[in-house]
């Protein structure tokens, strides 16, 4: 059990990645050093009070909030924390769940959508390329015209193949994505 | 000498091809062979584990799996982002018996483990150690460079071993033993903005300019690096930075591989020194050939 | 120990094991009244015997132990260089060593006997090691003597 | 027939919540030999004594148990109960049910079954016990305290006021302390040398104190009463019977450039010196590690320049043995090294300091001359960053504990700044204001709202320096919630307060024990916090925790007030839990001799009445022997035994477990 019994959020992020938010003495330190902190709605040692407190409000807030999809996940709150916690793996489990449970905001649109373009690219070959990447993000994230200058030069440094690598067992591939799945999303 | 496993990860053909050419390049003049492992799959950096913890862990198990059956028992992978995925996951494998079960279920595959996953700057400094040292030439000399090592080669179960989280000092040894010095600077270890180059560049170009401008200030002649997000951050958003008006910067990033073989004496296109977006070309002609 | 591998896991978990700890007046016993003040939660199976020093331990006071039914023994006392009484520690350690081959003859398994310093400030140390032993124990099984003239010793 | 009763104790609940104390003693009045047994709420209040009292007088019992707290709490108090009612003392025992039991357990029934045994444990302990009669030695009246800062001084005076002789042993050449460095003194911005230096002389002058400086313990052997220390006299190299202090010496040194401790390494002194100009004793001592005539062999200019002829090269180490009665340790603290702390630059940064180097530039003594000048380029900082709990507070680096006077001292860094530097900013970051004493709120707050020091609630990530100079502070603001850079021209960390160097070792000497942080601990936290478990070593100052002025100064008179209270008697009464050979049947083997760390078991000679020798045994000088029954574990013949842990006692102890 979680030291704070009351937060039922904090039950779930123990149980997903061994975190005790309650030994956290918000110090600070995880936001002072965090280089995605002024992206960021709720900054990290926040983010660590909210999941202490957990009732609803501070859930919706968490889970709907842009920080956590801004979280490069650079690891240096989990470097250098005093209390040795691990934000950066509690910031894993929300966002995981904000994606479960619908919540992504959005603001949050084109990460959430090279994640996922990302990982569809992933299933159905097997491994990531440029080309095919790109497409799907454009697509799905309506950022059209960003960096079109980028890939003709890509493609004459030979960083753009063309014939993209693909895994031979897709059976495989597929069995894994679909175990991994939890409702219709991933 | 039994031929070291080798993940390539999907970089290794695209955006960080002159990694892995010049991997393969020093390998070869060490006489180390490298196996690719048969069939591998993407390991998910850096996009699964945002939306799925057993996805994170799934794919790199498959990797683990395949590379043992395949009788490996070492893995270099060049992208640090990848090299973070594999030793995490052979890490939370052995630290959790249910994390593993749970796998096998998924997956349906056996892995036994541990296997030890190896990155390049491990790579490099095993190959100096094993004679490599002797072959360079060093024509780097007064070159000075800014060895970043960023997020994935200096935190959590990333960090080499004997390194120092907080001021790394791994790549050191190879730059020196290239002839060129290492520059004392802020930067090293601060993040560029890793997977978000697409998705939020203005974050990545922000950080990555107060990375080059670090480096410039130090009086760095180039970047070493050993992960190809951070190369693509560092090199390829140069000129997303110049056109915001930013800089103008024209700081040549290199792979720690790359600088120790063009010290070996190994030819720049061999390395893929001819793919950068910033040219990294220019050094060559500083380079001073070493007194006789 | 053939015969506790074959136990079931149910006669294990029901297994209390009786441990004695023989420990020193001023590091160990103060240790446990530490653990006390803190509150911190241990098995009850330990019977703490209290003497001045880990020196005063005679090694018949451990065999006695065990014919008495003790399932395993814990000396514990302060840690070296640290001696209440400047040497008395050392003094048993020294003792130590021979007396792990005469538990030998008398067919007790070694590892029964747990040797550890704990100091007066270390009274989470007191209560992991008591818990440890504890677990150790239970997975061993009850001491059952394979020489039952052990219990005239 | 022993007559043994039995008093079972709820200590109010945290006894009788989780052990059924009516069981226990219902238990209890079944053993052999228990007459009596009864359980009440306090057995240490003075109803619960009197149950005690009357048991003993109309049950005439022979023996008692007390199933209590710990025997390390009250033992004595039972014991005295039991001698008022005319039993002999050492025939009561305590069975820890509270320390032992019902604070370590939750299964109410398995914690009673453990009670129970407990009690029977000492039931049958006690049956076999003896009358004991406590041990009397003579009491050598002189004290020793160890360690020269305002602690060891004022325990040192207030003995010596006493009328009793303090012998004050201090490692460096002069005595002072920490105290001597600082500038000035929170609450009140007292300047610290005004009000230290003239208790130093004091010190120094006062007929019943004498000064060892420059020296160090080196072995302790005796026990409370009768300590024998010796002291090794380091050499000085200088005569001090002939020195006059007239400085001719030092101002003659070539090696100059020696990084001055007293200045906390911003200035520099001679190898010929004295660590400051208020120094007691105000004489020089050359430092051999950097002179150049003990290095290389040659210069001598010091010897030159003194016309007194006072330095000598030959000077040699010199140990001295003394006798004395009690101990105050007063070690100190020592500064926390930052340079474990990477992401604050791994100690590289000339400009990133601590907070004695604060206080030498805030100094008028100091080697600015109290101007606060950056130690880079000597440059007035125009932002300071002053970050507390540094090192404090963070278990990555193994350091829980809270180091007591930093959020104050940096508060009195940041009014002394302002003070001095009228348009600066003065920024602090901090996690917590701990400011409990006396005036100490006001003091925070008249630094916030009067001399406009800025305090930003959060912790620094990290400290790196640009090439322009500034030093780049990123911190956060977690009451605005974001994160904070400040471009800052000097950073003073609040390091943490650790315990001296080798204060371990010196510890192990005395018998003192030392938590994990390697401070000092006391005999009980509440209680009997200036006693030590080694009876007759008292302590005083930060060396037993973190501690400022008043209370290393309150601490260090209590101790001197034990010690003159330990004084007040010609005699002590010591535990006669002491070892005894039987003369019958002692081989001489001598094995308990060589093994008795007190030297306590000699050679004894029986005579016949007419004076022929009829052989020789062991015998234990009770004066000397402290119990630890090495000797009776190491007789192959069995013939020691030790009182009230006779191996008759343990044996019945071990078989009650069956
Ligand atoms: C930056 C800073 C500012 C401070 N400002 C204030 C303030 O404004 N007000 C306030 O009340 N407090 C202040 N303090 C706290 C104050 O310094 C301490 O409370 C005080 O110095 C403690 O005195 P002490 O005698 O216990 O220890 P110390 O001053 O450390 O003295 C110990 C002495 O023992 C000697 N010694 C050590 N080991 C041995 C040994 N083995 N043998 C012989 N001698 C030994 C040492 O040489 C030293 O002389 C400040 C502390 C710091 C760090
Ligand atoms: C809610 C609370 C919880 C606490 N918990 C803790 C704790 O857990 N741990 C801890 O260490 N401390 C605790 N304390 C603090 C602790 O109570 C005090 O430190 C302690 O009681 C102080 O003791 P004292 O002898 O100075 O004063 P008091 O306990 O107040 O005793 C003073 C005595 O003097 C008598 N007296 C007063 N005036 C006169 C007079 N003119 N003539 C004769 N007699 C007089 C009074 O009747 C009284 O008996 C707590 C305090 C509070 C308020
Ligand atoms: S650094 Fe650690 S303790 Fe501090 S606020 Fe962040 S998570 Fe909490
Ligand atoms: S891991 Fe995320 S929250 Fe932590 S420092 Fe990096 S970006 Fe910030
Ligand atoms: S010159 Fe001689 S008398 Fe003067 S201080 Fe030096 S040693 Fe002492
Ligand atoms: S002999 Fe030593 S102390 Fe004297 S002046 Fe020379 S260097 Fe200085
Ligand atoms: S006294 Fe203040 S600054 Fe020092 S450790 Fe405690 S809280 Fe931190
Ligand atoms: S007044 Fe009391 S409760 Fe408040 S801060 Fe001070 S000590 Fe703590
Ligand atoms: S060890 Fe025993 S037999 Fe030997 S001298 Fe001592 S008392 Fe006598
Ligand atoms: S009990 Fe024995 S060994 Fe210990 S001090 Fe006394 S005489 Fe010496």
């Amino acid at each position: 059990m979680s030291k704070s019994a009351a937060s039922k959020l904090a039950e779930h992020v123990r149980r997903a990645t061994g975190v005790d938010v309650a030994e956290c003495y918000q110090c600070g330190k995880c936001t002072a050093g965090c280089p995605m902190a002024r992206w960021m709605d709720v900054v990290p040692s926040q983010i660590m009070r909210l999941v202490q407190i957990g009732d609803d409000e501070a859930a919706a807030r968490l889970l709907s909030s842009a920080a956590i999809w801004v979280c490069a996940g650079c690891l240096t709150c989990t470097q250098r924390c005093p209390k040795k916690l691990d934000p950066a793996a509690v910031i894993d489990a929300l966002r995981e769940l904000s994606y479960q449970q619908g919540k992504v905001p959005a603001s949050q649109r084109k990460v959430l959508a090279f994640h996922k373009a990302f990982l569809k690219v992933v299933e159905k070959a097997g491994r990531m390329s440029e080309i095919p990447l790109t497409a799907l993000y454009k697509m799905t994230s309506g950022d059209l015209v960003s960096d079109v200058t980028l890939a003709p030069r890509m493609l004459v440094r030979g960083k753009l193949p063309l014939v993209p690598k693909v895994v031979r067992n897709r059976r495989q591939m597929k069995r894994i994505f679909a175990a991994c799945r939890k409702g219709d999303r991933l | 000498m039994t031929p070291l496993g080798y993940y390539p990860g999907c970089s290794d053909h695209g955006s960080g091809r002159e990694l892995g050419m010049s991997v393969h390049a020093l390998a070869r003049l060490a006489g180390v062979e490298l196996k690719e492992i048969e069939d591998w799959n993407c390991c998910g950096a850096t996009a699964a584990h945002n939306l799925s913890h057993d996805l994170a862990v799934a794919l790199p198990y498959r990797v683990l799996a395949l590379a043992e059956a395949q009788g490996l028992a070492e893995i270099l992978t060049p992208c640090a982002a990848c090299f973070s995925r594999l030793k995490g996951t052979v890490v939370r494998l052995a630290r959790s018996a249910d994390l593993a079960a749970r796998m096998r279920q998924v997956t349906g595959l056996e892995y036994r483990g541990p296997l030890r996953i190896i990155n390049v700057v491990e790579f490099v400094n095993r190959l100096l150690a094993g004679g490599l040292k002797d072959k360079l030439a060093a024509p780097l000399a007064g070159l000075k460079v800014a060895t970043y090592y960023g997020c994935l080669l200096s935190r959590g179960e990333n960090i080499i071993e004997g390194d120092d989280a907080e001021n790394p000092a791994s790549m050191t040894p190879a730059v020196k033993a290239a002839g060129a010095q290492v520059v004392p600077w802020n930067f090293a270890t601060e993040c560029c903005g890793g997977g978000f180059s697409m998705s939020f560049t203005d974050a990545v170009v922000d950080l990555s300019e107060q990375i080059l401008a670090d480096a410039r200030a130090a009086g760095a002649d180039c970047i070493v690096t050993g992960c190809p997000m951070c190369h693509s951050n560092l090199d390829m958003r140069q000129l997303t930075i110049n056109s915001r008006g930013r800089g103008p910067y024209d700081v040549p990033v290199l792979y720690l591989t790359e600088l120790v073989g063009l010290a070996a004496g190994l030819g720049p296109k061999e390395l893929g020194l001819d793919c950068h977006f910033v040219d990294a070309m220019r050094l060559l002609s500083r380079a001073e050939p070493r007194p006789a | 120990m053939a015969q506790t591998e074959t136990k079931t896991a149910e006669a294990a978990a029901a297994f209390q094991p009786r441990i004695v700890a023989f420990v020193c007046n001023w590091c160990t016993y103060a240790g446990a009244d530490l653990a006390g003040t803190s509150r911190l939660r241990y098995p009850p199976n330990v019977r703490i015997i209290k003497l001045p020093c880990t020196g005063r331990i005679d090694p018949l006071f451990i065999l006695k132990a065990f014919e008495g039914g003790a399932d395993a023994v814990l000396v514990s006392g302060c840690h070296p260089g640290d001696c209440h009484y400047t040497s008395g520690n050392y003094h048993a350690r020294r003792r130590w060593a021979l007396f792990r081959r005469l538990l030998d003859l008398t067919g007790i398994d070694e590892r029964r006997l747990f040797f550890s310093w704990v100091s007066a400030a270390e009274g989470q140390k007191f209560a992991d090691l008591v818990a440890d032993i504890t677990e150790k124990v239970r997975a061993a099984g009850p001491l059952e003597p394979a020489n039952p003239a052990r219990r005239r010793l | 027939m022993a007559r043994i009763g039995v008093f079972i104790c709820h200590c109010g609940e945290n006894i009788a919540r989780t052990v059924d104390c009516a069981a226990v003693a219902a238990a209890a009045a079944k053993m052999p030999g228990v007459v009596h047994s009864a359980d009440y709420k306090y057995m240490c209040s003075d109803p619960g004594q009197q149950m005690i009292r009357q048991a003993i007088a109309e049950k005439k019992l022979t023996g008692a148990v007390v199933g209590a707290c710990s025997p390390r709490m009250h033992e004595p108090t039972f014991r005295r109960a039991a001698a008022e009612a005319g039993l002999n003392p050492y025939l009561l025992e305590m069975a820890n049910l509270r320390e032992h039991c019902s604070w370590v357990h939750e299964d109410r029934a398995a914690a009673t079954a453990k009670a129970i045994d407990l009690v029977r444990v000492m039931v049958e302990k006690v049956k076999r016990n003896r009358s004991l009669y406590p041990i009397r030695v003579p009491i050598e009246p002189t004290a020793l305290v160890v360690g020269g800062g305002i602690a060891g001084i004022q325990a040192a005076l207030d003995i010596a006021g006493g009328g009793k002789k303090v012998i004050l042993v201090e490692r460096g050449p002069s005595i002072g302390g920490h105290m001597a460095r600082l500038s000035e003194t929170f609450p009140t911005l007292d300047c610290s040398q005004c009000i230290l230096t003239p208790r130093m002389v004091e010190a120094a002058s006062h007929p019943n104190i004498t000064l060892m400086t420059y020296s160090e313990v080196e072995a302790v052997e005796g026990f409370v009463g009768n300590f024998q220390v010796t002291i090794r006299r380091k050499a000085k190299y200088v005569d001090w019977s002939k020195c006059t202090g007239c400085g001719d010496c030092w101002a003659k040194c070539p090696a100059r450039k020696i990084p001055s401790e007293f200045d906390a390494r911003l200035g520099a002194r001679t190898a010929i010196y004295r660590p400051f100009p208020q120094a007691v004793p105000n004489k020089p001592v050359i430092d051999r590690e950097h002179c150049i005539m003990l290095t290389k062999g040659k210069c001598g200019a010091c010897a030159k320049a003194c016309q007194r002829g006072a330095v000598n090269f030959k000077d040699q180490d010199e140990l001295v043995k003394v006798k004395v009665g009690a101990v105050v340790l007063a070690t100190g603290f020592d500064l926390w090294d930052h340079s474990a702390y990477g992401e604050y630059g791994a100690g590289k940064f000339a400009d990133v300091i601590d907070g004695f180097q604060f206080e030498r530039l805030a100094s008028a003594s100091g080697p600015t001359g109290g101007e606060i000048r950056r130690p880079s380029d000597g440059q007035v900082p125009r932002t300071v960053v002053f970050i507390q709990c540094c090192g404090s507070r963070d278990e990555k680096v193994g350091k829980a504990y809270c180091s007591k006077i930093c959020c104050m001292y940096t508060a009195k860094h940041g009014m002394l700044y302002k003070h001095k530097v009228h348009d600066g900013r003065a920024i602090v970051f901090y996690m917590d204001i701990r400011a409990a004493g006396k005036g100490y709120e006001e003091f925070i707050r008249r630094a916030v709202e009067a001399d406009g020091v800025e305090y930003v609630r959060g912790r620094v990530s990290r400290i790196y320096r640009r090439t322009d100079g500034k030093l780049i502070v990123r911190g956060a603001d977690t009451l605005a919630g974001r994160a904070v850079t400040v471009e800052a021209d000097m950073v003073v960390l609040a390091d943490a307060v650790v315990p001296r160097s080798g204060g371990e070792k010196l510890a192990q000497l005395f018998g003192v024990g030392y938590d994990t942080d390697g401070f000092y601990s006391e005999a009980h936290p509440k209680l009997r916090p200036v006693e030590t478990a080694a009876a007759g070593v008292f302590l005083a100052g930060a060396c037993q925790s973190p501690k400022d002025i008043p209370d290393s100064v309150a601490q260090a008179s209590a101790a001197a007030a034990k010690v003159l209270g330990l004084f007040a008697r010609p005699e002590l009464e010591r535990e006669p839990v002491v070892a005894r050979v039987n003369e019958n049947t002692c081989v001489h083997c001598r094995a308990c001799i060589q093994a008795c760390p007190y030297g306590a078991v000699e050679d004894h000679e029986i005579r016949d009445r007419k004076g022929h020798l009829v052989r020789t045994v062991a015998r234990v000088n009770e004066g000397l022997c402290q119990g630890c029954g090495t000797c009776v574990a190491i007789c192959r013949s069995g013939c020691i035994d030790l009182e009230g842990f006779t191996d008759e006692q343990v044996f019945s102890e071990i078989a009650t477990l069956e």
